[in-house]
């Protein structure tokens, strides 16, 4: 057991990442030239000194025991003088100075069943959250989802084998965590049907006021049920988002018939080129079927698949959906067209075909 | 303690992609483990979580960095009825040594499930299931070694970069420093929630946009540059010559603005940087020939977040260019302009972006003292109801 | 009578354009164009108008057709105390004979001011300035020479249609034809309000959009076609040698979806029509060497308006193609499904591009019976919050 | 005195156009090949039978007496056979089948005053409505600002000397009864006062719930004003559209020393290129400064004459603020950017710049 403080502190705020920096980025600081992508997973940053520092990407399924913690950091001292970091999408990345350890490093690494690759234009880590691991939002579990999915997609994180990068992301329920919003592909769990409300025990656990103002549909009504102050939902304005839940613990969403996977496509954040997106319905539902998803893994990989063909060098998925048009994405895709891809929140009206600019479909 | 049979959970253990099934079997001496595998198969059975809301935890004097967790089938599993997450503040564009690593291991293992994520959405490194009790423990141990918690709750959430300029030519400032002294600036902020929601803060270095600010943050500063790019003319003939990148096609034809132009027969690249939008493509596409320019700084932008309540926004330009120099003033003058004005007349749990659009973005800029600018809008308005000011 | 002194007005008499000033006094010999003239100075002077609402005036059996006019100034100017308009429904295209525009300036000179607008917004002929008692003998006149009044209130308005087939090569269906039928099958709907608010319906040939129906009709018919653009190769060739044109800058450069393809070598133009969105651009820029393809028909697009109250509208499509053949069965029953909706569920002055932003467009098109398409769109939902019907 | 009719007609509808067509039309009806603009306001439509018809475009204030009605069609007798019509802008146009009548008809109608012109990429007559004349709503009047107008625009109406045609259309007041609001230049004329509310004749003269509903932004309550049944402004969520005074005499919005004109820009309704756009707000406000509305007038010109420099060849002007950017377009024209140009209405979040395109300023 470690001994007690002497005296508790707080506030003292992470610490200064100086300390975690190896000495080739410390002398080569803001003061890089260019970069190469020799292989997947491999970078190499020239810096102006003519220095080269070598990042090696191996994936990680984001959820990790301690032990393997203690694994990357052996191998980091065993490499690269113990110097490594995280990526924005959970991947780890191992710094090294000297170009012969690279390739060793990259054996290591797959022998220990932590794949390199990841960079350029393929398919990286999938952005995800909770699910059932955790959560008590979640329409569906993320780890099993995102396995199953990358079992699938994983040439191109082993190659870099598609127009441009392509970004996927996971979230369990509306909340977003993943902040799957701005994906190429969007995987998005979600609940189809109205919270059942435990009025027992709602007027104990929530604030009726913050209750009903937690619904963007305004379908939440107070309403006092046998004696008890409590609430109502007029369930043909709820469309099921859970934010009440997220509010009130007494208005449960989940349902194992009904909760399944919306999929999203065409998001995207970088500036490069078109200004950020935000991923469009493809599919409003499939079923939730652990433990493999058959039906979303397969849905997936049609969507990859379908754009890996079409897409031109350096257009992502959104980018060449709007080249070729979204009838024809839904042709191409085997997509149909349902009453539920035209947008009817606040601002559907802004999506509309607002001037006669229709790709015709010639008779026949 | 007996073994649990997890028959679905296994078929996750195979395939090429690292299993998180197999990691949480690697914890699996601990009984918060077993109990973990036993409700997670009982949901991969019946389709359905077994978590749920509960009490408010955390350590003394905070009001956030625990996210509590209760299950509800505390006979089944009693082991997982207290599972708690403990957020803990990451390293500026995490960035570790194995020692800092080990380090982290050792607490967490002592006081919880041993279970973590590297990191978490916001940034954070994340504790997975802690028991009440182990919180004040594992918080006064990693105050010792120098970590703290991060943010949950209506409060500032933990700040997070790109690795900008430790591994990246083109960032366009310090995004490292500026989330370490931000982060170091607003422990208050971020510690004891007192805003009308929470509040994120992330960095990158450049338009590319590395840890999607302008997706999933309030506040998002990204790398720009006011002059012209860096085109060095002997490195374009490279690209040129070696043939693989089609520059007219790829380059030129997919600049946004239109304003390259490519002679192909002098193979000479010119700019015209006036309708440059400063997107990034042809660097990313030729990083050895272009560079962004040398009057560098960042764009703030506000506003982004997921769709609860009103639907989720993208963040939008405040500032079009702001020089990024440590201590950063403008910056946490602005924050803290901001902070006061939507501590004040937000709602309970309503955003900085639907605030602004609830209270109008021209008066938002009124209030907190900034003039109009047209870079923040992509049109001046289309309807005619305008609120003039006579008075 | 004493001729009124006019000097702000009379400032207006003056400069190349035609001045209504002048067309005024031609009729000035009308004691009530004599008052017009004197309150119009007075309202220049004082900056202000001096109309006002009144009672509702019209023709027996109709509800529309007539706008009710009053001054707040009768003492000084009672020849207009009582100015109405009436609005009486043009020909197809705004053609006329020399007999026909003397007939109608014969009736009017008789019972009214003598003014008129050639034409109104909508696309009326508009009579300005008639006296109540006068309004049923213009009315029996006007029939008898064989026209009728236009709409006016919650009815159907006067339809209106660019020239077409009647004077452009360019038309894809019979703008002309189609309004005169349409106008004749729907004369009940067009006299009698009995809608939510006005319904207006506006026929343009091609999609050049002649008559600006996509930004101010409830139903706008755009003509278009399916097939291939048609063109004349040596046409073509005539431009390039011409060489007053740069058709890769000027017609491929600005096609929208860059689905032409000029071969300058060659002098030859190729288009890919399947991504051609028949935007008129290269027609309009290459008339003797382009022309729209063989299978027309038109886009019917729905909801356009003024600002009033949510906000101005374009229309939107609602049928990508339909081909434009006499009857016109389909696009009449159209109209009835869509009025039979909207007259139930819209409300008070609520347009029906309003209504089906309320009701959503999906349940719109459930309601009236049509299939989603995604022509109808620019993009599908972003925003997850989706009415999942599993009843 | 015309005869009373035997028997009341009704719901006859108007002419059929057949009767009002000339011969050569009826003989080439929908089989025009193509067309040439030889010179401004003179049109040749060829058919496939290789007629020609030849159209002359005359201006007209709009308003017109009869008597120019009879003289056109004296004109019309004179030099086409009694063949006329008149155009959506309205302007009239004479058809003729003989190309010899065509200079002296364009002669002829320049001496009556009714000049020749407004095809081609130029300026063409204004679109417009009543105001002072006939309309109890106008925050300005039509005619005079049209007048004032042309008369300056008017080189560009005999002259086909812009980059493409630009649509300028006025209405008096925010119900646009011109449709201005898809104009290349929208001149509009707005109220900047909240309603004077007549309390006495309020309850007689309106219906109180919908003359709340008519409000956009719900400023207007019920309300007891000493005793009597009426309604309140919240005077700061007013924002003077005047819907209510539509609705409801008793509420007045016209103000001599604040009414005046406000001037929008880059609105298109073909579909020619780039699809149909809505006008964007370039003045709030200019005075109403009659006869001659002098600063409207200069406003206008400088709007033009800066398109006129720097547009591209089938540039709307729109389309040509476009491509340099709304910045740029208020450096060039010299018109400050105000809290006003941010729209703060329903969808006004969809206007926000959301991306980092940013076309910098350099410093200094
Ligand atoms: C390591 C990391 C930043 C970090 O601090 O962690 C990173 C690193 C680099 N990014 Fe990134 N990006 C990283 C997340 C992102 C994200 C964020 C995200 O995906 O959530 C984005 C925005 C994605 C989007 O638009 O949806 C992102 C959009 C880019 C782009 C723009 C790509 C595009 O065309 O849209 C570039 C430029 C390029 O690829 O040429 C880029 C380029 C790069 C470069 C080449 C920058 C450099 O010179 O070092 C780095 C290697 C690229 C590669 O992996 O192929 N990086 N990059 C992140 C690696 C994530 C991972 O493990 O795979
Ligand atoms: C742990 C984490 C997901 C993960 O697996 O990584 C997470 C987990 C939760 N989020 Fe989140 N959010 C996490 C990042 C995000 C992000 C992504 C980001 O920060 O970049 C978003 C979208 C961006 C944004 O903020 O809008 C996000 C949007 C939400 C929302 C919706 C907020 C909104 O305004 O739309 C909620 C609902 C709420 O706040 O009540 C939410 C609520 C929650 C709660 C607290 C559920 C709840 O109602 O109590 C989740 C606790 C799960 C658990 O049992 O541990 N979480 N949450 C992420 C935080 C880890 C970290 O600190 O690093
Ligand atoms: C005469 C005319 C203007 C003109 O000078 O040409 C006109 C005049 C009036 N319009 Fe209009 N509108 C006229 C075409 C339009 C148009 C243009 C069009 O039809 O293409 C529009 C915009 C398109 C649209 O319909 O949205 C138009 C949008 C309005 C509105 C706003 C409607 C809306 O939904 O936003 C109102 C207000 C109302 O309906 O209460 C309105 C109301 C009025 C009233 C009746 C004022 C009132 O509140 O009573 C005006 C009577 C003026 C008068 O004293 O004569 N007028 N009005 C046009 C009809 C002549 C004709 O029949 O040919
Ligand atoms: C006569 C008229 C239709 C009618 O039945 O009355 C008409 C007639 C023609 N239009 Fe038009 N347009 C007429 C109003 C319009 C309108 C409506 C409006 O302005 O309110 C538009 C939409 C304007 C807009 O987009 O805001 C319109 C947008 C066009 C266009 C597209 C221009 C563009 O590039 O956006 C063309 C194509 C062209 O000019 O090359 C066109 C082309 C033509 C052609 C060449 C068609 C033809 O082959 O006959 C005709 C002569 C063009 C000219 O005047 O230069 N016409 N034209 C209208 C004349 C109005 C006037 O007196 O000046
Ligand atoms: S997305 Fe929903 S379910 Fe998943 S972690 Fe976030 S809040 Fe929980
Ligand atoms: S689920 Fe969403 S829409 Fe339904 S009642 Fe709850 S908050 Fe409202
Ligand atoms: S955001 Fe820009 S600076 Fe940061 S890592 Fe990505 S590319 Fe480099
Ligand atoms: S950065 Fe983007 S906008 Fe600027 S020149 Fe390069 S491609 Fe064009
Ligand atoms: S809309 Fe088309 S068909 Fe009609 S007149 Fe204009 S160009 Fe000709
Ligand atoms: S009509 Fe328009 S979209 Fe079609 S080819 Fe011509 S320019 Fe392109
Ligand atoms: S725009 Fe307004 S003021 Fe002008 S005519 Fe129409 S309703 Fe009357
Ligand atoms: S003028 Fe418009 S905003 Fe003001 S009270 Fe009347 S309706 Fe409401």
């Amino acid at each position: 057991m470690a001994a007690e403080p002497t005296k508790r502190k707080t506030d003292i705020g992470p610490p200064n990442y100086e300390k975690f920096l190896p000495p080739i980025i410390k002398e080569n600081y803001g003061k890089w030239k260019y970069h190469e992508n020799p292989r997947p997973g491999v970078l190499v940053h020239v810096a102006e000194s003519g220095a080269r520092l070598y990042t090696v990407r191996a994936a990680t399924p984001r959820l990790m025991s301690i032990e393997t913690l203690r694994l990357f950091a052996a191998i980091a001292d065993e490499f690269c003088g113990g110097y490594l970091r995280f990526t924005s999408r959970n991947n780890v990345e191992f710094l090294l100075a000297d170009e012969g350890r690279v390739d060793p490093l990259v054996a290591r690494l797959r022998k220990e069943g932590y794949p390199v690759g990841g960079t350029g234009p393929g398919i990286t880590n999938i952005v995800h959250t909770q699910g059932w691991v955790h959560c008590h939002s979640a329409a569906s579990d993320a780890s099993g989802v995102v396995k199953s999915l990358m079992d699938a997609l994983f040439p191109h994180f082993e190659r870099m084998d598609l127009p441009a990068k392509v970004r996927v992301a996971f979230a369990c329920c509306l909340n977003m965590c993943g902040a799957v919003h701005c994906s190429d592909i969007a995987v998005l769990a979600v609940h189809r049907k109205p919270p059942k409300i435990n009025h027992e025990r709602l007027a104990k656990t929530c604030e009726i006021p913050s209750t009903v103002a937690a619904c963007p549909t305004g379908a939440i009504r107070p309403a006092t049920v046998d004696g008890k102050q409590s609430i109502q939902v007029i369930e043909e304005q709820c469309m099921f988002c859970g934010n009440c839940f997220t509010v009130c613990p007494s208005m449960t969403m989940a349902d194992p018939e009904n909760d399944g996977i919306s999929i999203w496509v065409g998001g995207k954040v970088s500036n490069a080129r078109h200004e950020p997106m935000f991923s469009k319905l493809a599919i409003p539902y499939l079923p939730n079927n652990p433990p493999r998803w058959p039906e979303v893994v397969d849905a997936v990989k049609n969507l990859v698949d379908v754009y890996a063909r079409n897409g031109r060098p350096f257009e992502r998925m959104g980018e060449w959906i709007e080249r070729i048009g979204w009838p024809k994405f839904f042709k191409l895709t085997g997509i149909p067209f349902t009453k539920y891809h035209i947008d009817d929140f606040r601002h559907a009206g802004e999506s509309f075909r607002r001037s006669a600019h229709v790709r015709q479909t010639p008779e026949g | 303690m007996t073994e649990r049979k997890t028959p679905l959970l296994d078929e996750l253990e195979t395939g090429p992609w690292p299993s998180f099934v197999r990691e949480i079997k690697k914890s699996a001496k601990s009984p918060m483990v077993q109990d973990l595998l036993g409700q997670l198969e009982r949901s991969y059975q019946e389709k359905i979580g077994h978590w749920k809301h509960g009490g408010l935890v955390g350590v003394k004097g905070y009001g956030g960095g625990v996210i509590g967790r209760y299950n509800d089938l505390p006979q089944e599993f009693p082991e997982v009825s207290e599972f708690h997450t403990v957020r803990v503040n990451q390293p500026s564009g995490w960035f570790y040594t194995s020692d800092a690593l080990r380090t982290l291991c050792d607490i967490w293992g002592r006081h919880g499930s041993g279970l973590t994520n590297m990191h978490g959405s916001t940034g954070d490194i994340v504790f997975l299931g802690a028991k009440t009790a182990e919180l004040e423990p594992i918080f006064s141990e990693l105050t010792q070694a120098g970590f703290d918690l991060g943010g949950s709750g209506s409060d500032m959430r933990t700040p997070s970069c790109c690795a900008g300029p430790a591994r990246c030519e083109w960032a366009c400032y310090d995004t490292m420093n500026f989330t370490y002294d931000i982060t170091q600036a607003f422990q208050d902020e971020l510690h004891r929630p007192a805003f009308p929601y929470k509040f994120k803060i992330k960095a990158a270095g450049c338009p590319n946009d590395c840890v999607a600010s302008v997706a999933r943050s309030d506040l998002a500063l990204i790398g720009t540059w006011r002059d012209a790019i860096q085109i060095d003319p002997a490195a374009v003939r490279a690209y040129a010559q070696d043939g693989k990148l089609d520059i007219q096609r790829d380059v030129a034809g997919r600049c946004p603005t239109q304003c390259i132009s490519w002679d192909a027969k002098a193979q000479a690249l010119a700019i015209d940087d006036e309708n440059c939008v400063k997107c990034m493509h042809c660097i990313n596409a030729m990083p050895k020939a272009l560079s962004p320019g040398k009057d560098r700084g960042a764009t703030v932008l506000v506003g982004a977040k997921a769709p609860i309540v009103e639907g989720a926004l993208l963040a939008s330009v405040l500032v079009p260019f702001v020089k990024m120099e440590a201590p950063y003033d403008d910056i946490k003058e602005l924050l803290n302009a901001m902070w006061e004005l939507w501590s004040e007349h937000g709602k309970n749990r309503e955003r900085i972006g639907e605030f602004i659009q609830r209270i109008g973005l021209g008066n938002f800029l009124e209030q907190i003292g900034l003039d109009p600018a047209p870079e923040m809008v992509t049109q001046p308005r289309t309807n005619p109801y305008i609120y003039y000011d006579l008075n």
